[in-house]
């Protein structure tokens, strides 16, 4: 175990599976200068066939990476912020999610997307899009949302060498955290939640760059005599239904929180999931701290009143956890 | 295009290449009147575009590209899919929604694709093949084998702005990709020099790539050109654009008629003068072989019977076939890939 | 009263509000021949200036609409195929849906989006795409789903009218269908859900082009001694949250039937809905009955085995009335 | 712009228009490079993108415009913002994120917006404002008021493909759309020449419609090309291209020697070359002006005092402004256009 940072957990992820399978092409805008320093050294180490500048031109990047794929390579594209996602999402949502399908399963598509999305920091609504309910919709591509520097590298270096298109959203808040990374090779299994903090009160089921709201949460709620469970679910799709269940069989209650918007966000797909397979556990409604349907305003004052924090979560989760049901 | 090989015992190389464009022309003809026959009769379970009075353009360009090399068509692609070399019987299969079909009923008319023979597929999306075969390119640089990638698109996807961006990226990076647009003076029921500025050769011509507007409904012509940008290709000198002006004779799909209702985009006039002898690319194509001594009236009747056959045999492997497996799409979202 | 098809309807509440108001203006691919014929006869009343065929190019398509809405004019806007709103839909989520809150609300963007959407005729992966959900998560336009003549006629005629940006999705397979239409002025306020049916066992919630099915499962449910509510959501965003919740309340049971992929889907956003607001009357877990997480396939018997059919319904509601429990 | 009614008074109207384009770029050079202090001393909320070097560009052009003509921004917005006759006290305050702001403290420098003064807006996403201003040219045209829609963006935007789409529109339909590239010569931390094939005055020229290249730090040089377009769209002609050769001083935006990390993408000495007298659009023009009589050493220190002030005036303002109303943004995503 090595501290690292999370954009160093990146980093590493790339070099290492750069270096281990020369099909592994690299591209994007400014990717040879390192725009969240997450490609640093790559041109370096790989050259400029396997790494390269693109012009701006998302749509022709993100179509180039579905035909280098189905040409047989294994593509990395980087598409800076998740807003421009949407700039090149033809080629995403009628091509990459649907080519393999098409062609009768003829070819694989070794894509990997890697982005930084969510607000946070007044870049205002043009640049704070959490918009990976948008990718969970596609059917077709894999979206995750690692919290952590291990999970970063670990879910990157999985996903880069499988043959699915996926997504790999990065929050902008987490790019500095640090955290424990396992040295070496690190492969971490997609589609498995992890249960970052066991209780018995409440479920607080965290998605992508919520979690250390919802750890300052569960920390306050525990000083109010809430023991909450916090499940971080890492990945979106696949999603671990199993371990989301299996939460709310043990504590009954569940918070979702999610800085998507609230219309048909991850949280509102997890909730459904609970409202399904977890029914007969649940003792209480089941709340999501969401963003309301909206973008993200600049003004700091402005975003943090739109922003899910901890407060919020805390509330949510009180408004379910009557002190006498949670003694019960 | 796969069927050069088959007459490769010939003595006459060249002699045996026309024949085989017109084989290949003659099937692709046969093909759609075929469909449009079905879709009429009996109906097929999706619509279909087709490319009737286009052949040339299709067969002309892939006469010049072996099967490694990569090409990418549009909603129009029956005639790319057969001149790249694709199958008919698994076109047919596919068409039809059997598992037999090419893309095991997956896809159908607007997809069908065959990696085996380079065939990325015929697109859905107007301009969808643009980028996609632009990252063909990029991969056949980087196996430095000297393949090229085609891309087909309409008149009316040169108004796609990916059109000028994969232009720009092919030229910056001279990748070997070939832009062929098939110029047919229409985008579904609109003409399209009502809603197109300018020359498209000129959007070509500002990204720095050499230029060819050439009779598409003449094979050798577009043959010629094709030629030149595959060796650029070949050779590592960077994309080429091609425009192959050209007529569709059908409609924008077999179901027009009921769509417009009675309104017209095109007068009966416009489309005779492209169905005459000396326009339409087969008999064209056929007199000036019967004039170069290279296909007598004989030899010609056979190979149109010949490949009226191989389409009737099609439509016979399509039919009989099985329907598609109802659990497929499922699996092949939810198995496999994961590496 | 008069019978129409859906698609006369559309028509008709174009001619009405292009009538109406001399600033309203309408373009799009092919909008002069209908390629639906929903545009028919425009350009014949309204003339050329204001009724315009565009090159294919949907970025510029959406984006103009933007930038002539915001320049002062009521703006309809022709998408064709659903899946071509992913061609332009750089415009749509990071211009349309957020220019007024980014301009402090100094502008309105009246916006009319029309696009035909969802599967059932074979038309595969890139023509039969039920994407209202990713649209629903954009946070800034209306998502409109009407299933009948009628609705369709009222809710267009409010939409194009209001001066907020919408989408009107029209299912493919609804554009034939029959239904009386009120004569005359006919404004459908929007966010109201209808009941279709009433029923006393189990809520079925309706989106968009489900309406047949679920009208079907009800007569089927019907034959087993199921009595079934109806509940026919028309707008998803606005979403009339108070109609679901009544419903459950009156049934205690739910299942949501949409045509969209499941992850995320509208049906999913409803669930969420149910399992907070309207869990203490909840006496069965909330079902969904949506699309697996994929595109549509091409051939008809993969495609039905896909699709949401009346059995689907009837399965997912008999799994949560038990018959000893619907008696209770 | 705005200011030019200020100087009607003054007898000679040339001469004030002059002076006044000067004062504009003085006041755009003095709020940026304030604003470049703040941002390093004391931050501000967001990044901002500055166009110091680049003034002679957003004033030349929008010297040749009315307040009811329209105008679309960039990333690098304030510029734009100011020369349209954008307010520099509302514009701090939005900046600051305050609810005296231009946008009310909902968009931050990279949407400055002022519908009052026909300007549509800064964008965040390079190349967002090309299709929105064609669009305000079509109102445009339909309000047959002789309005111009101009749209700035950048060498790097230009190989977005709505840049083209955009330009096909506006040709076809004859729309007032001006379409001016700042040419820069990079695009972010790229050197644009690296990612951009051929001319893009070439792209221009494939849709039909005029082409000018200027020197961007001209301010005179851009005016007269400008006057020509609008002039143009006047008389409802159609579009035109300008492109306005220039380069930005500063780095692409405040923050970037952080994010760079001791990489680079540039010289030092390449930077300096842009900053001389000679080249900087500001110097250049004050020394034409006191060459020809028109601007006298204390005339121009008057005007840079006066410009300066206004500058601090207009941080005191936004630091004297109360924040942003939380609840702003919900009131207006849900109260309101119901219609
Ligand atoms: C992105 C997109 N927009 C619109 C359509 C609908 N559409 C299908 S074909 C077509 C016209 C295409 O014209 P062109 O590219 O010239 O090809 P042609 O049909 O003439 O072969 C249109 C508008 C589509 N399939 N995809
Ligand atoms: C769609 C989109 N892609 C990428 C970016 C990131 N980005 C911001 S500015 C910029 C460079 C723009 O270059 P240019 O258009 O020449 O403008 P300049 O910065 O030189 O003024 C890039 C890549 C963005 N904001 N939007
Ligand atoms: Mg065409
Ligand atoms: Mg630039």
């Amino acid at each position: 175990m090595t501290r690292k940072r999370y954009t160093q957990a990146i980093n590493e992820a790339l070099h290492e599976e750069m270096a281990r399978d020369p099909k592994t092409i690299l591209f994007g805008e400014d990717v040879a200068l390192a725009v969240f320093g997450d490609t640093r050294g790559l041109l370096a180490a790989f050259g400029p066939e396997r790494v390269r500048n693109t012009p701006i031109c998302e749509a022709t990047i993100a179509g180039m990476a579905v035909g280098a794929a189905a040409a047989g390579y294994r593509v990395i594209v980087h598409m800076l912020f998740s807003n421009f996602i949407y700039t090149g999402f033809d080629a995403i949502a009628n091509q990459m999610a649907k080519l393999r399908l098409m062609t009768g399963g003829q070819i694989d598509l070794p894509i990997t997307v890697l982005a930084v999305y969510g607000g946070g920091a007044s870049q205002a609504a043009q640049h704070s899009d959490s918009n990976h309910p948008v990718l969970m919709n596609l059917g077709g591509v894999d979206v995750l949302v690692p919290a952590t520097p291990a999970d970063a590298k670990g879910m990157l270096k999985t996903a880069i060498r499988n043959n699915r298109p996926s997504f790999f959203l990065q929050a902008s808040g987490l790019g500095a955290i640090n955290g424990d990374v396992p040295d070496g090779e690190h492969l971490q299994p997609l589609g498995r939640a992890a249960v970052v903090r066991e209780g018995r009160h409440v479920s607080l089921i965290s998605v992508g760059s919520m979690i250390r709201a919802t750890q300052n949460a569960a920390k306050q709620l525990e000083k109010n005599g809430i023991d909450a469970e916090i499940l971080d679910v890492r990945s979106l799709i696949p999603l671990d239904e199993d371990a989301i269940v299996a939460s709310v069989v043990r504590t009954g209650r569940a918070v979702v929180v999610d800085e998507a918007r609230d219309s048909c966000s991850a949280a509102s797909q997890i909730a459904a999931v609970i409202a399904d397979k977890g029914f007969s556990a649940l003792r209480a409604p089941v709340k999501r701290v969401t963003v309301d349907n909206m973008s993200m305003p600049y003004a700091p004052n402005a975003e943090a009143a739109v922003f899910p924090n901890a407060d919020d979560i805390v509330r949510a989760a009180s408004s379910i956890c009557q002190p006498e049901s949670v003694q019960a | 295009m796969a069927s050069r090989t088959t007459h490769d015992q010939q003595a006459e190389p060249w002699a045996a290449s026309q024949l085989a464009m017109l084989e290949r022309m003659l099937l692709i003809r046969h093909a759609e009147t075929r469909l449009a026959r079905t879709a009429k009769e009996t109906g097929l379970p999706g619509g279909v575009h087709l490319s009737i009075g286009q052949e040339a353009s299709a067969v002309g360009i892939c006469s010049q590209l072996e099967t490694d090399d990569w090409m990418t068509s549009t909603h129009r692609g029956h005639g790319h899919f057969l001149a790249k070399g694709g199958d008919v019987d698994t076109m047919f299969a596919e068409i039809w929604g059997k598992r037999t079909g090419i893309c095991r009923g997956m896809g159908g008319s607007m997809h069908v694709a065959d990696f085996s023979k380079g065939i990325i597929g015929a697109n859905g999306i107007v301009g969808g093949g643009l980028a996609i075969a632009t990252g063909a390119a990029l991969a056949a640089q980087l196996d430095r084998r000297g393949r090229a990638a085609v891309c087909f698109f309409g008149d009316g996807a040169a108004n796609q702005g990916v059109f000028m961006e994969s232009m720009n990226v092919s030229s910056i990076w001279k990748l070997p990709t070939i832009f062929v647009c098939e110029n047919n003076g229409l985008s579904e029921f609109t003409v399209s020099s009502t809603v197109t500025a300018g020359k498209l050769a000129d959007r070509a011509r500002a990204f720095g790539m050499p230029v060819e507007v050439v009779d598409g409904n003449d094979v050798r012509a577009v043959a010629s050109v094709a030629r030149a940008a595959v060796e650029r290709c070949r050779r590592g000198e960077g994309p080429s654009y091609i425009e192959a002006v050209t007529y569709r004779i059908h409609g924008h799909l077999e179901a027009e008629d009921l769509i417009l209702a009675g309104g017209s985009y095109r007068t009966p006039e416009e489309i005779d003068i492209w169905r005459k002898a000396d326009r339409d690319p087969i008999s064209r194509f056929r007199d000036l072989l019967a004039a170069e001594g290279l296909c007598d009236p004989e030899t010609f009747a056979a190979m149109d019977d010949a490949a009226l056959e191989q389409v009737e045999a099609a439509v016979a492997f399509a039919e009989g076939s099985e329907a598609a497996d109802p659990d497929l799409a499922r699996q092949l979202m939810f198995v496999g890939g994961e590496g």
